[in-house]
């Protein structure tokens, strides 16, 4: 992997390259889920019909998500806390504790939805679950993302290199438990 | 801002802004965190029996606050603390109000048109009411193409507001 | 490229490892940002050809309706259709956007900013690579079978969206998750303008000493990040809409097809701008080179570039105010609208100051940045017919909207781009064009190009509307002299056009046979002209630190009318 | 007056008088700006001015030629905003008491126009169905309802510099009054499909008396084409629910 080119080691805005970078991709990811969440409240709110389609969404589950991506975010800053003082092999094991919490989101998420669409709610029953499955289907993906980024850091973080990684891809999945802090009560709890 | 030189940073890099963000011994830190866990753990459990209390005690206001109120005080508490981004360059929480405020421009701009069923010289009627009614009879049938698929020609049925002076009850027109 | 390939590779502060990579390495899996910046330099160019081609091609079909196109045949409706949609398409996103913001941003933004490459050479290389293939699922989806896209490149559902209305399921499909992965690909490419930007500046360089081509190409990513969000999200729901029956956009099933309109321009109105400011940059570059002068007011032109790109948030409406948007919010976007051209006319006003009190040199880079204004300020002009809401009542969705935008989208894609690549040439390839060729070309590009639009500018007045592929099924548009303008408009397009070759020979000719080229053959003071012709892998041999502003021509009491930004005092 | 495409509708000259304000406002800064423009090319050629000057932008009397045109163009564009907006509620926003009232309905590929008949009430008995060929009596102020059965349409008659888009799942209403007899198109703006090119129509503006025979001799069609569906649509009616 040829050395990293002198650019990237300035930072003429006295804060690393990387955690830079983060910050604007995070921007793009904030009008992006915007502009489904504006979508979903606009018609949610044009259509108080779907209130009774949002009943049968299971808030218990829902909670229990929102619990394991807190405790995985939990684990993501405590990775970067030991990234800060050098503990390569701890952050690492803490990444691949966040990572974890990822999958059992996922888990518990296709359990979810699973039900739902034995019950007959499927993308195309209605306004209320085409947006349902497209918001949480998009965050899902970038969970996903998020874990195959953080797999890869962990590996280097795990040889104390590049430990500033850590904090970077923290960042990003403190982003996407953001997201699902606002995608819960929209989803789950507005019925 | 004059920037300084970077020496030719080894694998680490070198923090460039505030000592408290640096990273103190190892003890005081996890244990914030964990309290701040705690304290968002709490939050959802006010966010999730919250609705519960409200709908029991039919106080709608209620179910909304616990819902979203503590949805942003999450989300405050997660970006203050986890991402630190009370300790960021000022152009960095700049660029992340901007995305919201544009976002809520999006919204306000949008709403008039899309949420709203009807505005200035046009209503909704289609997919907006609940049955569909098929449009009324035509006489000169010929050109009257078929209903394509799913979804029938836009009701000739018009909304009780209808800017029409004469609008006499009509004839074989079907209702809701 | 033979002679650019032997230029050794520069022994500067940082040596890379590898050993002298083969061809392929070199130039497909480089991640060094000049070869990336050429490479989708000659991707956008490919793609004006084609999109060119279809511009002659349907052009023909309105001039002389129903006759076989030479060197196409018969172009039928849906064919039409496709014509125009992917001419429109292929000429913002993959022309205008990869020559001018990517091609242009990923050369200049390193060397302006005097350091060795993009801060993250690897994930520019993967914007590239992401970006040939968006090209390749467009041009492939002309050829799926109910061929290409129809629905104009604003694609409103539910034509777009429902394959029983706009009979290409395949094209729509694939011409949306080609849009798709062009956004997706700028997202990343902007992403390193805007750190490398801001980060890697050389030592010295304070944020007023950066060049108005760097300032411009970053406000313009920063525009397409912040706008391209809703519409990654719009697309996404018009893709479940085509393929898995959900009903976004359907309004009899809940869903509303205004919604996508709002979404699409609050996308595109920032997104003319994405384009506009990186040849304004361009432009201004030039323009002082040439003119021998510092730039009139540097700081208030990097205020209007922040002021229009803030202001072009608020605007979008404008496209849509017969749209059937509720007619009080067209009040406010007119008002909006017309609060936007202020910036925009105090930024060309300064830039005609700039001439004030110059020597001007009118060489072939001026002599395009000149026409870029001159044709430019129609363009503008014209916009206000369009941007008060009751004129726009006649105007909409006629020619004239046609003529106004090429008014403002060719001096940008290609007025813009070739005052840039001949203005740059000598750095890029060490080699210097051919003046005389390349005012032959600049002639017979300007002239043919007026004859085009001014025509169009009268058909919309006539009340012509858009998108028909033959006005003789309508009586009051049938008449001769309107056919007449048409045709005068077609003509000029095929001379245009032919004039093309004049710059395809003099470019690749001189790529390899023209006099060699010095380091700073126009004597400007940015930090690109202090480094060789071509610049190595590594730009500098050792990096500069900056002193001074990027125009300080013609300072008193110095010999030379120049001062490059790195000599010391 | 826009060249010599007739002005046949109450508000056509308002837009009109709009793009002539337009003109010659933006015409006057236009040629202003480009006359200073290539002057400035031609007096500060390398020839006639071998050194160049150092200015910054901030000298005051320099900055004097751009601050003054500023001002002068915020004045142009406040009048234009004015002028923009009165026309726009004009056609827009405004309602006039209606004379009578038509149903225009865009579908894929042509416009179809429901008269309101002998009794002035749309949906009734005596309705005239046309499809392309619209019929308005000079003078008298028609309200139009607009729908789109399918894609996105929009009713475009140039001689009215009337446009409005038609929705499918929205009935958008506006105006027009024509003030001359004659036969002009109907185009469709917004592009629709395949057969975009061939949706165009006709509006026939006759005399009040033309128009009334017109109404008269179809309204008596149309009854009677009436009472033959009447069985038909009570079923297709009631199964609608």
């Amino acid at each position: 992997m040829s050395t990293k080119t002198i650019a990237t080691q300035r930072a003429a805005m006295n804060m690393p390259t990387g955690r830079l970078a983060i910050w604007w991709v995070l921007m793009s990811e904030i009008v992006i889920f915007g502009g489904i969440l504006v979508s979903y409240v606009l018609h949610r709110l044009a259509h108080p019909e779907w209130a009774e389609q949002a009943a049968y969404t299971n808030v218990h589950l829902g909670a229990t998500n929102t619990l394991v991506l807190l405790s995985s975010s939990l684990s993501a800053v405590l990775a970067h806390a030991a990234a800060e003082r050098g503990d390569g092999k701890r952050a690492a094991f803490l990444l691949r504790l966040t990572i974890l919490g990822g999958l059992i989101f996922l888990i518990i998420k296709s359990f979810e939805w699973t039900h739902e669409i034995h019950e007959g709610f499927t993308l195309q029953s209605g306004g209320f679950w085409s947006y349902y499955y497209t918001a949480a289907g998009v965050h899902a993906f970038h969970v996903i993302a998020g874990m195959c980024i953080m797999a890869w850091v962990a590996s280097t973080a795990a040889k104390n290199q590049e430990l500033h990684r850590v904090e970077n891809v923290g960042i990003y999945w403190h982003f996407v438990d953001l997201v699902w802090i606002f995608l819960f009560p929209l989803l789950y709890i507005a019925k | 801002m004059t920037a300084h030189p970077q020496a030719p940073g080894h694998g680490n890099e070198t923090h460039g802004h505030g000592a408290s963000h640096g990273g103190g011994h190892g003890g005081s830190h996890e244990a914030h965190y964990v309290r701040i866990w705690a304290i968002l753990v709490v939050l959802l459990l006010v966010s999730y029996f919250g609705p519960m209390v409200a709908t029991k005690l039919g106080w709608h206001w209620l179910l909304l606050t616990t819902a979203f109120g503590v949805a942003v005080i999450k989300a405050y508490m997660v970006a203050k603390n986890f991402m630190h981004i009370n300790v960021e360059q000022p152009i960095i929480k700049f660029m992340m109000v901007t995305g919201v405020a544009l976002m809520v421009l999006l919204y306000g701009a949008i709403a008039p048109d899309i949420q709203k069923g009807d505005g200035q010289n046009w209503q909704k009627d289609a997919g907006f009411h609940h049955s569909f009614t098929t449009s009324k009879p035509h006489h000169a049938g010929a050109h009257e193409p078929a209903p394509a698929g799913e979804h029938a020609a836009p009701a000739g049925e018009h909304a009780p507001a209808e800017p029409m002076p004469a609008a006499s009850e009509s004839t074989g027109a079907s209702g809701h | 490229m033979s002679d650019h390939a032997t230029a050794a590779p520069a022994h500067g502060a940082v040596h890379h490892g590898h050993a002298e990579p083969n061809w392929f390495l070199k130039y497909f899996w480089s991640t060094d940002h000049k070869i990336i910046a050429f490479q989708y330099m000659f991707t956008g160019m490919a793609m004006a050809l084609v999109a060119g081609f279809m511009a002659y091609v349907f052009r023909m079909q309105i001039a002389f309706p129903g006759q076989a196109v030479p060197l196409f045949g018969f172009v039928s409706p849906n064919v039409y259709n496709a014509l125009i949609t992917n001419h429109g398409s292929i000429m913002v996103f993959w022309v205008a956007m990869p020559v001018l913001l990517a091609g242009f941003g990923n050369y200049l933004i390193p060397l302006m900013c005097g350091c060795d490459d993009m801060v993250f050479p690897r994930i520019n290389r993967l914007s590239y690579q992401l970006f040939l293939l968006s090209a390749i699922v467009l041009l492939v989806s002309l050829f799926v079978p109910g061929g290409g896209f129809g629905g104009a490149w604003t694609a409103y559902p539910p034509l777009s969206a429902v394959p029983k209305y706009n009979l290409t399921p395949m094209g729509s499909t694939m011409w949306v998750l080609a849009v798709a992965l062009e956004f997706v690909a700028f997202l990343l490419g902007g992403i390193n303008f805007i750190v490398t930007a801001m980060n890697a500046r050389a030592p010295g360089m304070r944020a007023f000493d950066v060049p108005l081509a760097v300032w411009m190409i970053v406000v313009a990513s920063l525009l397409f990040m912040a706008s391209v969000g809703p519409l990654i999200a719009g697309a996404v729901m018009l893709l479940f809409d085509q393929n898995l029956g959900t009903a976004f956009y359907n309004p009899a099933r809940g869903g509303d097809p205004v919604l996508w309109q709002h979404l699409f321009w609050f996308f595109g109105h920032p997104e003319v701008y994405v384009v506009l400011l990186p040849a304004m940059g361009i432009v201004a570059e030039i323009m002082t080179v040439f003119a021998r002068k510092k730039m009139f007011a540097y700081k208030t032109v990097i205020y209007t570039v922040i002021a229009t790109g803030a202001l072009s948030f608020f605007v979008w409406a404008h496209h849509q105010f017969v749209a059937g948007i509720d007619p009080r919010m067209s009040n406010v976007f007119t008002v909006t609208t017309v609060i936007i051209s202020i910036p925009v006319a105090e930024m060309c006003f300064l830039y005609v100051a700039t001439l004030y009190g110059g020597s001007i040199r009118f060489t072939t880079p001026m002599l395009w940045a000149l026409a870029f204004m001159a044709e430019f300020l129609i363009g503008g002009v014209t916009g206000i017919y369009l941007g008060a809401s009751g004129a726009d009542i006649f105007f909409h969705d006629t020619y004239f909207v046609v003529a106004h935008f090429h008014y403002t989208f060719y001096p940008i894609a290609i007025i813009g781009t070739i005052a840039g690549v001949t203005f740059w040439f000598p750095k890029m390839f060490g080699r210097m064009m051919n003046e005389t060729w390349g005012k032959i070309h600049f002639w017979g590009t300007i002239i043919p190009f007026n004859f085009i639009f001014i025509p169009m500018f009268i058909l919309g007045m006539y009340g012509e509307h858009r998108r028909i592929y033959d006005y003789t099924n309508f009586p009051d548009l049938a008449n001769p002299q309107l056919q007449a303008l048409r045709i005068t408009s077609t003509v000029a397009l095929v001379v245009m056009l032919l004039f093309q070759f004049p710059f395809l020979f003099n470019f690749i000719y001189s790529m390899f046979k023209g006099p060699k080229a010095e380091k700073n053959p126009w004597k400007s003071n940015t930090l690109e002209w202090t480094a060789d012709s071509p610049p190595p892998h590594g730009n500098f041999p050792e990096m500069p630190t900056v002193y001074r502003g990027p125009y300080e021509y013609a300072t008193p009491g110095r010999d030379t009318d120049y001062w490059p930004q790195n000599e010391k005092a | 007056m826009l060249l010599s495409l007739p002005s046949a509708s109450t508000f056509s000259g308002d837009i009109d008088g709009l793009v002539v304000l337009v003109t010659l406002l933006t015409g006057g800064w236009f040629i202003a700006t480009q006359v200073m423009f290539f002057w400035l090319l031609w007096r500060f050629r390398a020839g006639a001015s071998p050194k160049s000057q150092y200015i910054t932008g901030k000298e005051p009397h320099l900055k004097r030629w751009i601050n003054i045109p500023h001002t002068l163009i915020l004045i142009c564009d406040v009048v234009i905003i004015v002028a923009a907006v009165r026309v726009w509620v004009k056609v827009k926003q405004t309602l006039p008491p209606p004379d009578d009232t038509v149903r225009v309905v865009g579908q894929q590929w042509t416009w179809t126009f429901q008269h309101s008949g002998a009794d002035g009430t749309l949906d009734t008995a005596d309705d005239v169905w046309t499809s392309d060929t619209l019929h308005v009596a000079q003078g008298k102020t028609y309200h139009f309802l607009l729908e789109s059965k399918d894609v996105l349409h929009s009713f475009f008659v140039p001689v009215f510099r009337l446009k409005q888009d038609a929705i499918p799942g929205r009935t958008i209403t506006g105006w027009f009054q024509a003030t001359k007899t004659g036969t002009y198109d109907i185009l469709c703006a917004e592009i629709c499909g395949i057969g975009h090119g061939i949706m165009g129509g006709r509006i026939i503006i006759d005399t009040p008396e033309q128009h009334a025979s017109w109404v008269q001799q179809h309204s008596t069609m149309a009854d009677a084409a009436a009472a033959s569906t009447d069985t038909t649509a009570a079923a297709s009616a009631g199964a609608s629910n």
